[in-house]
């Protein structure tokens, strides 16, 4: 093992440490405001139906999510019904329109806007149903917490946090493996999803909040899309552009991009891994530039499990006799076995999203991967789909 | 009373259109504008329309100068226009076309189609459903249609441009019929022909182009066509129709290059017999709607054959499609061949080639240069001018055009040529041009068989005729045994006693 | 004799008059055809100067590199629009087709060659129906809008919705690699331009693809066989797709639903600002990838410049249609 | 008349089947509340095919809708707080004045519209990112009456959906009975023909410009209403939506056809698929399916019923460009 990869570990364990002690310390927060029901509730829905209004499962991390949404469902006895739209606002409020006007309403509505923060009046007339509505996936906006019972899903300010978090362990990593960083706090380029999606906003500050003790030295933040193929675009054409300022580091809002940011900078003759560090915190299908180490360290954004935890939420809403506990609770990241949840959710529901942290030494990444357990599912499990 | 055209000139660039041209045209009379392709005409008349505007001079109507700029104020000023193309909307039934060019924003559908009802009596459509798309009415029916509508904008001057050209004889007096009595109610009325003989039939003054110049005038009365042709032209015009040539036959009973026997489509009501000799130049001749062109387009796979035989040099002959004919040697041309005749964009050179480029198959490389090169020797034949061959065939008169979407064939070696209407929309010069090069093709074996309603050109360019009538084949005669009062009557009467 | 006169009535000049105008027409056919070099050498030379790092070397091979999927893509849907069927709205979804097949008979342990033949014989299919039906009279555009639905539709489904990422990338090289310093897909479509350019003139098959497109009418009578020929153009318009799509699959070693998102109107816009005639039967290939270079130049100028995306998208389409316009205008006049 | 009558009856035999296949496989179809919600959806895309139908019917067409929506519904939301009344009013305006412009350029030019209006459909967009960089622009608490006013159900339909079909009405009403209506065909029929009758086709193309960008915003405004907010990247759909039930509807892209109430039955058939996807919880990968077949069985339909020929030589394409023959 050489000095690298040692302070690289070593910074890893003081990530998740860190993070570890933040979350159990909101998790025991949480445990302590609800009352202490400690017995294990059946959750049973007795086949009541859930309606999800989404966007099209299309894209695969949808897909994921629905197939994590219907496992649950099935758990807790309750019948999922997805009306997708093409991630289309209108789409989804002539969607809305209808399904309410039904006879037959559903138990919950669970709300996953399609243009991020849109649709409020349609939100507002879901709610006015009496049925209660969950929302998922996208922040709910001040102006419409009022049509909304809670909120299960991703926070995209705490993704962008274990971001920064994951960045400040590569900057130290980066010195220590004799690197000269550009700039007092390091150059970094960050690669946002695309235009007016406000989750790329949200992490980015999340970002900047996580290391506003020593700030990155932003040289260029450029729209990478979602997937292998945009970052790639975006980051070849950028490379030409920065490179004389020298580029250290590289912030990319998930894996997708970071991963054809990979390659543009190999093509362009650095070294990913060695002379320029990669971070990300949300892991997505393509695990390849992670299980290389050419990417420094990720985070577990699960799909699959947000779907779980979305109809999970909703399914103890009703066991628990309509309750909602205020505040935030962030689902523990425990390893070996998914935490029992029994007590009532709360108005903001998050998962887990603990950081992956491989460091550079490509020989040692399968195996941190491999010994990597979230609610006792493996990396690849959580995600490759 | 009447119009005056003062010094009118019009450049594009420095190619003059019309330069100073003056004349009058009096109400109360026809005036025919005579000219050959290019000669000016046609500027003039997009003038008149307020399509173009002159460079230079005026035009006055009762003494008074009128605006003609756009189409919109040359219509308020009393100008109405039939263009050579029909103007007609295809899409638009006969009402709504009348509707169009009323002067209310608002339309009254029952109150217009009572209206245009009228027009329409008076020209004999008195028939026709004015609800019907005009696309689907006949070409014929579409021209009067047109003047119906100029007749309804009441105007003071009218042009027809080319109103017969695309006519049968039925239409063509329901036409002159109309110009007479436009005339007799005191209107200006210019009018534009190819068909000479229309001057005497209802023509009383006529003013000849030449180069963008007035060439000459005189009242029709007391001309004679050669003064016309001679105006026209710039020089006299002696063999419009070439003679016959040394056919080289062995003997009287050569082989038949195509041999028509019992031949029906769904177009015909009897059967169809023909026996075409190598060299031979065969007319049929008939009303619009006759059926004559039916023969030209079994045999060319256009139209299905329902019944009998087809043999082309012996051999038994049905196309299913135009690869098929092309295949078999023999050569088609449309009537419309500005829509189908050539490739308008493109070099000449490689309308010229077409015909060979696509027997050569699909397969194989093409030589640009070569090709260009083989187009030569047909482009001589032809007498298509050498600084042309490169150019774009939309820049090329309409005679030029013609010759090549006729001459393009030759590269394809045909056995036998097909023509519907072999001169429509060329002048007079260039017909003897188009005859000529034909009649030479011929005199080297081609057989050509022509279908046309210019009676003149059936009986001077043909040889033997084929009369149409109903939609029956009536009769073949020798185009030596007929003259042009005894063709009419054929093809009026479907006998020669009317 | 008549031969003159045939001369007056049509010619009407002096053997050195149509010299004169002939050496005139030549001066206003280059010009027209050099008419979308202007803007971009305008544009090059204007970036060059005023914009530090754009003149550089890895700088236009980045320009080539990022235009070169679209430009792979133009060059196969401009046979569509030469041969007069305007564009193909199916291009994106095409792609996206061909990087499911091919990384699925990839993934289900088949050699790299049998699976670049499965997804070429797919793309043959694809385009041979769409050619067929276009063929057969019903309107290009919204035929190719439906069917690209219908193929989005099928092929995400058929994948049950999932991304498919190769553990093994054979055609890595290929899709990321470089040559002398070139990017591999950057030379892929300057050898297919080129190819494609002297297929369109020195082939009987691509003059009559030219000819077709002029007018089909014509075409037709003189015994072209334009359904075939129809048929092949969506058929390369599609083989051309599936390049793209296997050439981005070599290059990101995955394939997922949106991975081409946006590759459609990039191909027409390409294609158009490039100057093909859309009304077809132009045979000057090499404006399609002239096309995706200028357009591809002109984000990356943006991109240089550091504008905000919504800026970059304002000017982006005020500069196409300036283009458009200016070139609409100079074709005009030199008619 | 009758090839008119036939396609008519296509469409109408058409979307009864469909009708009657959703009220018996499908739950909860056949009921007053998903009809007023269908009805709400065709008044909705019918005002952007509408739209569309106009440029189409002149022979152009207009590819920016979906852009123009945007803008104007951000620029109504925007301006909201101040007076929404004044915000509808300058949306509309703007739209307007930027089709006069737009059909002003096209017929002096010669431009081929549908490249034209892709690259505004691009600019414009980037211009709906300026406005709103990141969230979208919302209607203000004390507004949200607004929004529910236009769902408010009214017999078989609501308030937005009687809105849209009043105007929508009111279009095919001018198209036949007024002048400028017919010009838009004869346009669309052939150019230069249209130009030979006396036609101002400059006007004309105005007119169809300005027509299609303002129904556009109109329909853009009324989604933004109806859900609350406009964001930079919203109403992007609205093209495909549009020229789909356009095409359904049987205008022809060739131009010089198209009727309101056929345009009316495309956005229906439209409607009914989707009405049924979403209450059946399709994946919308089903649905894109069900989509493509349908339109291209209306092609193949139309085709072999005869709808569309026999004027296919007449006009040429003239979306693209200039036609053939000038």
């Amino acid at each position: 093992m050489n000095q690298s990869s040692i302070t690289a570990q070593n910074a890893t364990r003081r990530i998740v440490k860190r993070s570890r002690r933040y979350l159990l310390s909101l998790s025991i927060l949480a445990l302590a405001a609800g009352p202490a029901w400690a017995a294990d509730l059946p959750l049973s829905g007795g086949g009541k139906e859930i309606v999800v209004l989404m966007p099209s499962r299309s894209n695969a991390y949808l897909a994921q999510w629905i197939r994590g949404a219907e496992a649950s469902a099935k758990e807790d006895d309750y019948k999922l019904t997805v009306i997708e739209n093409n991630f289309d606002q209108t789409e989804q409020d002539s969607q809305t329109e209808q399904r309410i006007a039904l006879p037959h309403q559903p138990a919950a509505y669970i709300w996953w806007p399609a243009d991020a923060r849109a649709g409020i009046a349609s939100l507002r007339r879901l709610s006015r149903t009496g049925v209660p509505v969950f929302q998922a996936n996208q922040a709910v906006q001040p102006a419409a917490k009022k049509y909304v019972k809670a909120y299960a899903g991703v926070d995209d300010f705490f993704n962008g946090q274990i971001a920064g978090q994951n960045a400040e362990a590569a900057r130290a990593a980066f010195v220590a493996a004799g690197n000269k960083l550009s700039s007092p706090g390091g150059n970094l380029v960050i690669l946002k999803f695309i235009p007016g999606y406000s989750a790329g906003d949200d992490r980015e500050r999340g970002f900047m909040d996580a290391t506003k003790g020593k700030p990155f030295h932003v040289i260029a933040t450029e729209y990478g899309g979602f997937d292998n193929a945009s970052g790639y675009k975006a980051m070849s054409q950028l490379i030409p552009r920065i490179r004389g300022q020298g580029i250290d580091f590289v912030y990319g809002m998930s894996d997708g991009p970071v991963t054809g940011a990979v390659q543009a900078l190999e093509e362009a003759g650095l070294k990913p891994g060695k002379n320029v560090y990669l971070v990300s915190a949300t892991c997505i299908a393509d695990i390849s530039a992670i299980k290389s180490a050419k990417e420094f360290a990720t985070g577990v954004q699960a799909a699959g499990l947000e779907g779980w935890f979305a109809v999970n939420v909703v399914a103890r809403y009703f066991a628990h006799g309509d309750k909602i506990l205020p505040g935030t609770y962030i689902a523990p990241a425990t390893v070996d076995a998914r935490p029992q949840f029994t007590e009532p959710p709360s108005e903001v529901n998050i998962i887990p999203n603990p950081p992956v942290v491989v460091g550079t030494n490509a020989a040692d990444a399968p195996k941190v991967l491999a010994n990597f357990k979230l609610w006792g599912q493996t990396f690849v499990d959580h995600c490759v789909y | 009373m009447m119009l005056e055209i003062l010094e009118l000139s019009k450049s594009y660039g420095a190619v003059a259109a019309l330069s100073g041209v003056s004349f009058s045209a009096e109400r109360g009379k026809v005036t025919a504008l005579l000219g050959e392709n290019g000669a000016g005409k046609s500027t003039l008349v997009k003038i008149l329309s307020g399509l173009v505007v002159p460079t230079e001079g005026k035009i006055a109507l009762d003494g008074h100068i009128i605006d003609t700029s756009t189409p919109d104020r040359a219509s308020k000023s009393g100008v109405a226009v039939v263009q050579q193309e029909i103007s007609v909307l295809p899409n638009l039934s006969i009402t709504e076309n009348f509707m169009l060019t009323a002067p209310s924003a608002l339309l009254r559908r029952a109150k217009a189609a009572s209206a245009c009802r009228a027009y329409l009596d008076r020209l004999g459509l008195g028939d026709v459903d004015v609800g019907r798309p005009t696309g689907s009415l006949s070409v014929g029916e579409r021209q009067l249609v047109e003047i119906a509508r100029m007749l309804a904008q009441d105007a003071q001057v009218l042009v027809l441009d080319e109103p017969t050209a695309a006519l049968g004889d039925r239409d063509i007096a329901l036409v002159h019929q109309a110009v007479r009595r436009l005339a007799a109610e005191g209107k200006v009325v210019l009018y534009i022909t190819h068909r000479l003989n229309e001057l005497e039939e209802i023509c009383e003054q006529a003013v000849v182009l030449r180069n963008g110049q007035v060439a000459d005038r005189f009242a029709t009365a007391d001309t004679s066509i050669a003064r016309v042709i001679y105006a026209m032209v710039g020089r006299e015009l002696n063999e419009l129709y070439p003679a016959v040539g040394n056919r080289a036959e062995p003997d009287g009973s050569s082989a038949s290059n195509l041999v028509l026997t019992g031949l029906r489509t769904a177009g015909l009501l009897g059967s169809v017999d023909l026996d075409l000799k190598p060299g031979e130049i065969v007319a049929t001749a008939g009303q619009i709607g006759s059926g004559f062109v039916e023969p030209l387009r079994a045999v060319a796979g256009v139209t299905a054959m329902t019944a009998g035989t087809m043999r082309l040099q012996g051999k038994a002959y049905s196309p299913r499609n135009h690869r098929e004919r092309c295949s078999a040697g023999v050569a088609y041309c449309s009537a419309d061949r500005q829509l189908d005749g050539f490739f308008p964009d493109r070099p000449v050179w490689e309308t010229m080639s077409a015909p060979a480029l696509a027997a050569s198959g699909l397969w194989g490389s093409a030589n640009g240069q070569r090709l260009r090169r083989s187009t030569d020797r047909l482009a001589d034949r032809m007498t298509i001018s050498l600084a042309y061959r490169d150019r774009a065939v939309r820049a090329l008169s309409g005679g030029n055009a013609q010759k090549v979407s006729i001459g393009k064939w030759l590269s394809n070696d045909p056995q036998l040529l097909l023509v519907e209407e072999p001169t429509r929309g060329v002048d007079v010069g260039a017909r003897a041009e188009v005859y000529r090069v034909i009649r030479s093709l011929a005199d080297q074996g081609l057989s050509v068989l022509f279908a046309s309603t210019d009676l003149d050109e059936v009986l001077g360019f043909g040889e033997r005729v084929m009369i149409f009538h109903n939609r029956r084949q009536v009769e073949t005669l020798p185009a030596s045994a007929l003259t042009r009062d005894k063709l009419a009557t054929w093809i009026t009467h479907g006998s020669c006693n009317g | 004799m008549v031969a003159a006169m045939v001369d007056l009535s049509g010619v009407r000049t002096t053997a050195s008059q149509s010299a004169q105008s002939k050496g005139r027409g030549s001066v206003a056919v280059s010009l027209q055809s050099l008419a979308p070099i202007a803007p971009i050498a305008l544009i090059f030379v204007i970036a060059a100067v005023a914009i530090p790092g754009f003149a550089s070397g890895p700088n236009l091979i980045a320009v080539v590199q990022a235009s070169a999927i679209t430009g792979i893509a133009a060059i196969g849907a401009a046979a569509i629009t030469i041969v007069g069927k305007f564009v193909s709205l199916a291009i994106e979804q095409q792609a996206v087709t061909a990087a499911y097949v091919f990384t699925a008979v990839l993934s289900i342990g088949q050699p790299v060659a049998v699976a670049v033949a499965a997804t070429l014989i797919v793309a043959v299919i694809i385009g041979a129906v769409q050619g067929y039906l276009v063929a057969r009279g019903l309107n290009p555009i919204v035929t190719t809008l439906a069917f690209g639905s219908a193929l989005f539709g099928a092929v995400v489904l058929l994948s049950n919705n999932r991304t498919i990422t190769l553990r093994h990338n054979p055609l890595a090289w290929l899709g990321g690699g470089t040559s002398w310093g070139v990017p591999n897909q950057a030379v892929v479509f300057v050898i297919l331009l080129a190819i494609g350019t002297v297929f369109l003139s020195h082939t009987r098959l691509g003059r009559q693809i030219v000819l077709c497109g002029a007018n089909p009418k014509a075409a037709e009578l003189i015994g072209i066989p334009i359904s075939r020929l129809v048929i092949i153009a969506y058929i390369s318009a599609a083989l051309a797709s599936a390049l793209v799509g296997m050439l981005v699959v070599g290059q990101v070693s995955q394939a997922s639903s949106n991975m081409f998102d946006g590759l459609t109107i990039d191909v027409v816009a390409a294609i158009l600002v490039g100057g093909i005639a859309i009304q077809g039967g132009e045979g000057q290939l090499w404006r399609a990838g002239v096309g995706a270079l200028i357009l591809t130049m002109l984000s990356n100028i943006m991109l240089l410049l550091g504008l905000d995306a919504g800026v970059r998208l304002l000017l982006k389409g005020g500069l196409a249609a300036a283009v458009l316009l200016a070139m609409t205008v100079m074709r005009r006049r030199s008619r | 008349m009758s090839r008119l009558d036939k396609g008519l009856g296509l469409r109408l035999g058409l979307s009864i089947l469909l009708i009657v296949i959703c009220a018996i496989e499908v739950d909860g179809f056949a009921t007053m509340a998903t009809l007023a919600s269908i009805v709400e959806n065709v008044a909705l895309i019918g005002l952007l095919a509408a739209g569309l139908m106009l440029t189409m019917v002149a022979g152009q067409l207009d590819a920016a809708v979906a852009s123009v929506a945007a803008v104007s519904a951000i620029i109504a939301l925007l301006l909201g707080p101040y007076s929404l009344v004044l915000g509808i009013v300058v949306a509309l305006v703007v739209a307007g004045l930027y089709g006069c412009g737009i059909g002003w350029i096209i017929a002096r030019t010669g431009v081929s519209s549908l490249v034209l209006t892709v690259c505004m459909l691009i600019g414009l967009r980037g211009l709906a990112l300026i406005l709103v960089p990141q969230s979208p622009a919302v209607l203000a608490d004390g507004l949200l009456w607004v929004s529910d006013g236009l769902v408010a159900r009214v017999g078989p339909t609501t308030v937005l959906g009687i809105i849209g079909l009043v105007l929508i009405l009111a279009l095919g009403l001018g198209m036949r009975c007024t002048r400028l209506g017919l010009s838009l065909y004869a346009v669309g029929g052939n150019l230069e023909r249209a130009r030979g009758s006396g036609v101002n086709t400059t006007k004309v193309y105005m007119v169809a410009f300005a027509g299609s960008a303002m129904l556009a915003a109109t329909a853009g405004i009324l989604a933004a209403l109806r859900s609350g907010s406009a964001s930079g990247t919203g109403l992007d759909s609205f093209l495909l939506d549009g020229v789909t039930a356009a095409v359904v509807g049987g205008v022809s892209l060739e131009g010089g056809r198209g009727s309101i109430i056929n345009v009316l039955l495309g956005s229906l058939i439209v409607r009914i698929i989707a009405a049924a996807a979403a209450l059946l919880g399709m994946q919308s990968s089903v649905e894109s399916i069900a989509t493509g077949c349908i339109l291209l069985a209306m092609l193949l339909l139309d085709d072999a019923l005869g709808t569309r020929r026999g004027m296919k030589t007449a006009a040429r394409w003239r979306v693209l460009g200039r036609p053939l023959r000038t």
